[in-house]
């Protein structure tokens, strides 16, 4: 079973994926009998009764009841049990303990953030006790598109809607790090939307808290300051840093390079520049890109961080 | 002459000798473009469809191949994820609204429907015509929108990111929404063509399960058709009104969206695949020369499928944020299509035992498809269930689910009946030894393309993934050579079938010994398939009786001299 | 050839004649203030008379094959559950999984 | 007899064998098409359901905006077109050619009628800013959702309209038709179908008037 479930599926992490996979490997059982059978019986038929000659003759049989009424019964138990089984499982994973704790989050073309309760953001990546309920408050960013937070080796996948909330919960039995994907489709970056879930010990997620809450931002260089916005602000959806192109241009190289725009016009990416493109993204569109960088830097993000952001592609050279 | 004999009527009807070599039949009656442009022949027509759906497999086929080959390793090998994300909507929607939903019904169905009835044509001959037309027009918009800027909605167009993308989908929505109407006049021609152009005799409890299953499929066509036009309509007012039905940036909700296309999609799958199960019972029956075992039972699960298949759509939003309630209700009732479904499945297996099975190459894909169909049922059975479900959905499991049904149980399925059929269409006998080998690769190329995708879904590979985590990549580059391997069958059917056209043994009318009327008529079958008017006093599949009792007719002329026709057509039905 | 039936002319216009009542009905029930449910309860029952009534008489499946009536209602039962099952969604949005634990 | 038989069969397609066969096939296939209609305004219907069930409150302001009595008087002129029609079939039956095209002339006056007073309906809305979607302006009503309100009224009514409009158009071909003499009880089967069609129409009127109008 071990090596069964180790093969089909990721490693168990959460309370109730156990049970999940049980039901997984119940109905996979069942269908491989139903399976092995139904060849069986083809290839057996077909051998036995291969026609021997032209004038063969075959009896006459219209039908049988009895057999009629087995073949509708048994698959109607099979499926009674397996309807009950996967409703029970449901039950729980849609009941979160009551002690859980929560943590907002929010979903945006194409990137994440996490918020808990004490104030701390994380983008694209998830920090959680271990052995403790994690409830999931979640919604899409307004005017945003659908998404969905799927943690395989939780069993957990919920999607997200810009006009109200969904919720999930887990609970994470072993301390590590468990990969997250955004399951609903959702435009250019919707295959590079993942991130990690980070399970901690309670001692470790206690120091880590402690850390995070400490740290002051404004005292951070600007350089720094724009590498944890490139993340936080949901900016490595679409641009690289490895030179590879995603849905926009990578930024690696980036700075003082000549760009060409969909209107002819072309210019030379400086600070002017590059601060245009983050808070005007839609005035000039580069070549071979489509014009669907979001709009919204201009309120989202301080002056401080956008002058980050500059600061940091700059230092990619 | 012999007199059926009937209590107090007697209705005169003749033996009739199968034209083996007329001098004119349905393909050089007429000729030139014109005469097939405007055709109202309904075999005319079905070719014509055939025609068209297979260009558009192999357009959706080879799209498939570049998103294989895309994914052969995690990086970008070929495209950036834009033009992935178009290839993948496009292979999508052209096998699901061009090809798959067409390809039977409008195909085969056409060509076989009203000959297997003993009619001269369907009940609307013109409307059938316009619905071919129709069917082009869309498939130009779509075409269009390919030309425009390909659409990269996915094949669903969920909101709101249809509404936001700058992508053509109004062109291809559009043209998805005429198509519609093809399919609804389609449905609509084949209701009425079976109650009201049976020939004499032909009861229901007559009728080729074939036509039981079209006869299921139009119901589902009528009915749920036209919600897909409206939600289609809903989106392009959605996107030029800004009507805020489904958008959420105006006040809509987009679950009810997903409720609005599941409401016809999820029928939908079902016109895809209850074609097929006829087709299969044909088939099953004829190379097993025996009487179809439970024909009531086959007959009836495709109207019981029909009828739970649409209660079920919501079992594609289970983690959508649609409420508990519906969540469980949906699951709950999923599960029943599986009832009838087995019962299809069990009755062939029972009609193959003490047959006399002939493993031709259609009754080679027969076969194929029970076991791929089989697997592709199960694994649905899988996906229904709740508390799996929200791991499985929209991973590499779903898509393995739907290609098992879909490419392992209908295209399976079209492939047995077109080479069924073949020889009563063209006239042509195709190669037996190349049909085999080329079941045989397709059937290899099958399950190395989509077996690991089961694998990779289940532990987490997400659908619409252009490049994916390094774990994955040893499944994908099996599924990407099973893809190769698929493709190389299909290019030995292309060449071999070409090869029959021109080189092919001339087939005689009946050369599987099948006992249904459209092997009553020459190969190809006459202009107005048959010199008689076929009158019917046997079951379809009575195999233990001889032929000539299933060549019975009334001469033409003496038929519609008559002064009480409509009279003796209801006595032979009741009484022949 | 029950198909072809005559409709009587008195048939035709007490037809039309009950319809206009029910409409003038249907307004005069809207003056009296039904308190909420019932309004569109009452105003549906009306409505759905005054369709059979057309559907009946004018349609003329009163006289017609049966099978077509068959057709008709069977539309209406499938909208209903078009109806039916989605509000089963979004009426239970936030009720959550509780519903089925007593 | 023998004369009413050869004239009726001068209308039957090779491939039916009698004229009763194609009488009856062509209405069993304009009830499937009916059919589908009923799914097609079905899907507004829904739309209309749920978003009245999330917002009873604003369905109540909103429909004040709306005329009470241009839509009864609507909901009037239809059901006496639905009678004309109903009375050219019986024409058409009582071979009374003149009339069938006296009576077709009125129904497609009355749809007309209907018509008119829908675009003053319209314009008066438009005036006020109440377009549907996103060009909606006005500011009369205090809900969040005043305009999907309104979408879903414009959807609704225009796909109704719009099947008015196609149906004044089959009637006028009709009504081509009749002056050549097309139609009689042996032959009637347009005219018969497309009354089917508008009596349909005017039953989704029947539904849509006291749902959008009469909202307290
Ligand atoms: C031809 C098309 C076709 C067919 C026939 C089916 C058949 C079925 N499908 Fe499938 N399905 C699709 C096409 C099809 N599907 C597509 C295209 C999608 C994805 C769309 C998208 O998102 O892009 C999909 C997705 C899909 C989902 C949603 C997955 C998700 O996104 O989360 C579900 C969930 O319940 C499901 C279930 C089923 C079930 C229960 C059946 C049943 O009808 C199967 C019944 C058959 C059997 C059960 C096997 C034979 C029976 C026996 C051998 C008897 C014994 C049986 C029992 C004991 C039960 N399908
Ligand atoms: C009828 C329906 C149908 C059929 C038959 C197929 C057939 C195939 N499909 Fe497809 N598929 C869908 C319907 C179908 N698909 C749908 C609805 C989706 C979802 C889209 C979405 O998410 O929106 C999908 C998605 C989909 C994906 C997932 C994309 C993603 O989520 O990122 C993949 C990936 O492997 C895939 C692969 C294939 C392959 C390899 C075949 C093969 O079976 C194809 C075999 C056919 C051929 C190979 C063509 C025949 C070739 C010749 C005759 C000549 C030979 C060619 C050359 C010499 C070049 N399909
Ligand atoms: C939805 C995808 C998306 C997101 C998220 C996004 N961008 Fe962009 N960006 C683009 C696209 C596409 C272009 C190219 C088209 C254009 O020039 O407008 C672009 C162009 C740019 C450019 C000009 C680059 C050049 O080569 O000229 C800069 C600078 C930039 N983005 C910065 C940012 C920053 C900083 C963020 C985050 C705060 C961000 N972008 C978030 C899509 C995105
Ligand atoms: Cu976000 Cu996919
Ligand atoms: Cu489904």
């Amino acid at each position: 079973m071990e090596y069964l479930t180790n093969f089909f599926l990721p490693s168990a992490e959460s309370t109730y994926a156990a049970n999940v996979d049980a039901l997984f490997h119940f109905i996979n059982i069942v269908s491989l009998i139903l399976l092995v059978g139904i060849t069986i019986a083809i290839v057996y038929f077909s051998i036995k009764y291969r026609r021997k000659s032209q004038e063969d003759t075959t009896p006459l049989i219209t039908h049988n009841t009895t057999l009629e009424v087995t073949w509708t019964v048994i698959p109607l138990i099979l499926i009674l049990i397996v309807f009950g089984w996967g409703f029970n499982d449901y039950v729980e994973m849609r009941t979160p303990p009551a002690n859980s704790y929560e943590v907002y989050v929010e979903s945006f073309s194409f990137g994440w953030n996490f918020e808990h309760p004490n104030g701390i953001r994380e983008a694209n990546q998830l920090t959680v006790p271990v052995a403790q309920p994690v409830r999931l408050i979640m919604r899409s960013r307004d005017g945003d598109v659908l998404h969905s937070f799927f943690v395989p080796q939780f069993r957990l996948k919920q999607d997200l809607m810009p006009n109200r909330y969904t919720y999930a919960w887990f609970e994470a039995i072993r301390p590590g790090e468990f990969v997250y994907f955004c399951t609903e489709y959702c435009g250019g970056g919707h295959s590079m939307m993942n991130g990690i879930v980070r399970v901690k010990t309670q001692e470790d997620f206690d120091s880590w808290t402690e850390e995070e809450l400490g740290r002051d931002l404004d005292a951070l260089p600007l350089a720094e300051l724009g590498r944890l916005v490139y993340t936080s602000a949901g900016c490595q959806g679409c641009h690289s840093l490895d030179g590879a192109s995603r849905v926009g241009p990578t930024f690696a190289g980036l700075y003082m390079r000549e760009r060409q725009f969909t209107d002819g016009s072309t210019r030379i990416a400086d600070e002017a520049y590059l601060i245009e493109s983050i808070v005007e993204p839609q005035v000039l569109v580069n070549v071979g890109y489509p014009n669907n960088m979001p709009n919204i830097y201009a309120q989202t993000l301080s002056e401080r961080e956008i002058l980050g952001l500059v600061e940091f592609i700059k230092e990619l050279q | 002459m012999s007199a059926a004999a009937t209590n107090g009527n007697t209705l005169k009807v003749r033996y009739f000798d199968i034209d083996e070599n007329p001098p004119k039949n349905y393909l050089n009656a007429e000729s030139g473009l014109k005469s097939w442009l405007f055709t109202v022949d309904h075999k005319r027509i079905g070719l014509m469809y055939l025609a068209s759906i297979a260009l558009f497999f192999f357009v959706g086929g080879v799209l498939a191949l570049v998103l294989r080959t895309e994914l052969f390793t995690p990086a970008e090998n070929l495209m950036n994820a834009e033009t992935y994300n178009r290839i993948f909507t496009l292979h999508g929607a052209i096998m699901v609204f061009l090809f798959i939903i067409p390809s039977i019904p409008a195909a085969l169905g056409n060509f076989l429907l009203p000959i297997m009835l003993g009619a001269k044509d369907v009940a609307f001959p013109r409307l059938n015509l316009a619905s071919f037309w129709i069917y082009s027009i869309g498939a130009l918009f779509t075409l269009a929108s390919l030309a425009v800027n390909p659409i990269d909605t996915g094949w669903t167009f969920y909101t709101p990111y249809s509404v936001q993308t700058g992508s053509a989908v109004i062109l291809m929505t559009f043209g998805v929404f005429i198509m519609g109407f093809s399919s609804i006049l389609t449905g609509m021609n084949f209701i009425v063509t079976v109650h009201k152009m049976r020939a004499p005799g032909m009861t229901w409890g007559r009728l080729p399960l074939f036509i039981w299953a079209m006869y299921a499929t139009s119901v589902i066509q009528v009915l749920a058709t036209p919600v897909l036009a409206i939600t289609l309509a809903l989106l392009i007012m959605e996107r030029t009104l800004g009507i805020g039905i489904f958008d959420p940036a105006l006040g809509g909700d987009p679950v009810l969206y997903q409720h609005f296309f599941w409401f016809y999609s999820h029928p939908a799958v079902y016109i895809m695949i209850v074609p097929a199960f006829g087709v299969i019972s044909e088939l099953i029956g004829t190379f097993s020369r025996k009487t179809v075992f439970g024909y009531w039972a086959i007959a009836m699960s495709s109207l019981a499928i029909a009828f739970i298949g649409s209660l079920v759509w919501g079992h594609h939003m289970f983690v959508s944020g649609q409420s508990e309630l519906s969540t469980v209700v949906f699951s709950f009732l999923t599960f029943f299509v599986g009832i009838p479904t087995g019962i299809k499945i069990f009755n062939w297996l029972a009609t193959m035992h003490k047959g006399s099975i002939d493993m031709k190459t259609p009754m080679l894909y027969a076969c194929i498809f029970l076991f791929l169909f089989t697997i592709g049922g199960v694994t649905g059975i899988m996906l229904g269930a709740i508390s799996v479900n929200v791991q499985l959905h929209d991973t590499y499991y779903v898509v393995a689910h739907f290609h098992y049904v879909m490419m392992g149980g209908t295209v399976m399925a079209f492939l047995g009946g077109l080479h069924f059929w073949w020889p009563k269409m063209t006239g042509k006998m195709y190669s037996e030894f190349w049909g085999r080998i080329s079941a045989v690769i397709i059937f290899i190329g099958f399950n190395l393309t989509f077996l690991p995708q089961f694998i990779m879904g289940s532990q987490g590979m997400p659908r619409r993934y252009y490049s994916y985590i390094e774990q994955f990549q040893t499944m994908h580059q099996l599924s990407t050579i099973g893809s190769y391997v698929l493709g190389i069958g299909f290019v030995i059917i292309a060449v071999y079938l070409a090869h029959s056209l021109w080189k092919g043994e001339k087939a005689t009318s009946n050369p599987w010994g099948a006992r249904t009327l459209d092997w009553m008529t020459s190969s190809p079958p006459l202009q107005h398939n048959f010199n008689y008017q076929p009158v019917v006093t046997n079951g379809a599949y009575d195999y233990h009786k001889p032929i000539s009792d299933f060549t019975l007719g009334i001469s033409d002329d003496v038929y519609h001299g008559n002064d009480h026709e409509g009279d003796i057509r209801k006595q032979s039905a009741e009484t022949v | 050839m029950s198909a072809h039936h005559i409709i009587p002319l008195k048939t035709l216009l007490s037809t039309t004649f009950a319809l206009v009542v029910l409409t003038v009905v249907t307004v005069a029930v809207f003056y009296l203030n039904i308190p909420a449910p019932f309004d569109v309860v009452v105003a549906l029952l009306l409505a759905s008379f005054k369709a059979t009534l057309v559907a009946m008489f004018f349609m003329g499946l009163y006289y017609d094959e049966k099978f077509n009536t068959v057709v008709l209602v069977f539309s209406l039962l499938f909208f209903l559950v078009f109806v039916g099952i989605t509000l089963l969604d979004t009426n239970f949005r936030d009720a959550g999984i509780n519903v089925w634990i007593p | 007899m023998a004369q009413a038989q050869s004239l009726e069969n001068a209308h039957v397609q090779h491939h039916f064998r009698s004229s009763d066969q194609q009488f009856s096939s062509s209405k069993l296939g304009m009830w499937l098409f009916l059919f589908t209609e009923v799914m097609f305004f079905g899907g507004l219907f829904v739309a209309y359901i749920i978003y009245r069930a999330w917002n009873p409150e604003l369905f109540t302001m909103a429909a004040t905006e709306l005329s009470t009595v241009l839509g009864g008087i609507n909901t009037v002129v239809l059901i006496g077109s639905s009678l004309t029609c109903a009375l050219a079939i019986r024409a058409a039956q009582t071979n009374n050619q003149k009339m069938i095209v006296n009576y077709l002339l009125v129904t497609i006056v009355l749809a007309t009628v209907f018509l008119v007073i829908k675009y003053f309906e319209y314009t008066a809305k438009f005036e006020v800013g109440i377009l549907p979607g996103g060009m909606y302006t006005f500011e009369g009503i205090d809900h969040p959702k005043a305009s999907v309100f309104f979408s879903i009224y414009y959807m609704m009514t225009g796909l109704h309209g719009i099947h008015v409009i196609i149906g004044i158009g089959l009637m006028i071909w009709l009504v081509v038709k009749a002056r050549a003499g097309a139609y009689s009880s042996a032959y009637y089967t347009p005219v018969e179908i497309t009354g089917l069609y508008w009596h349909l129409v005017d039953i989704i009127w029947i539904f849509l008037f006291p749902l959008m109008y009469l909202i307290d």
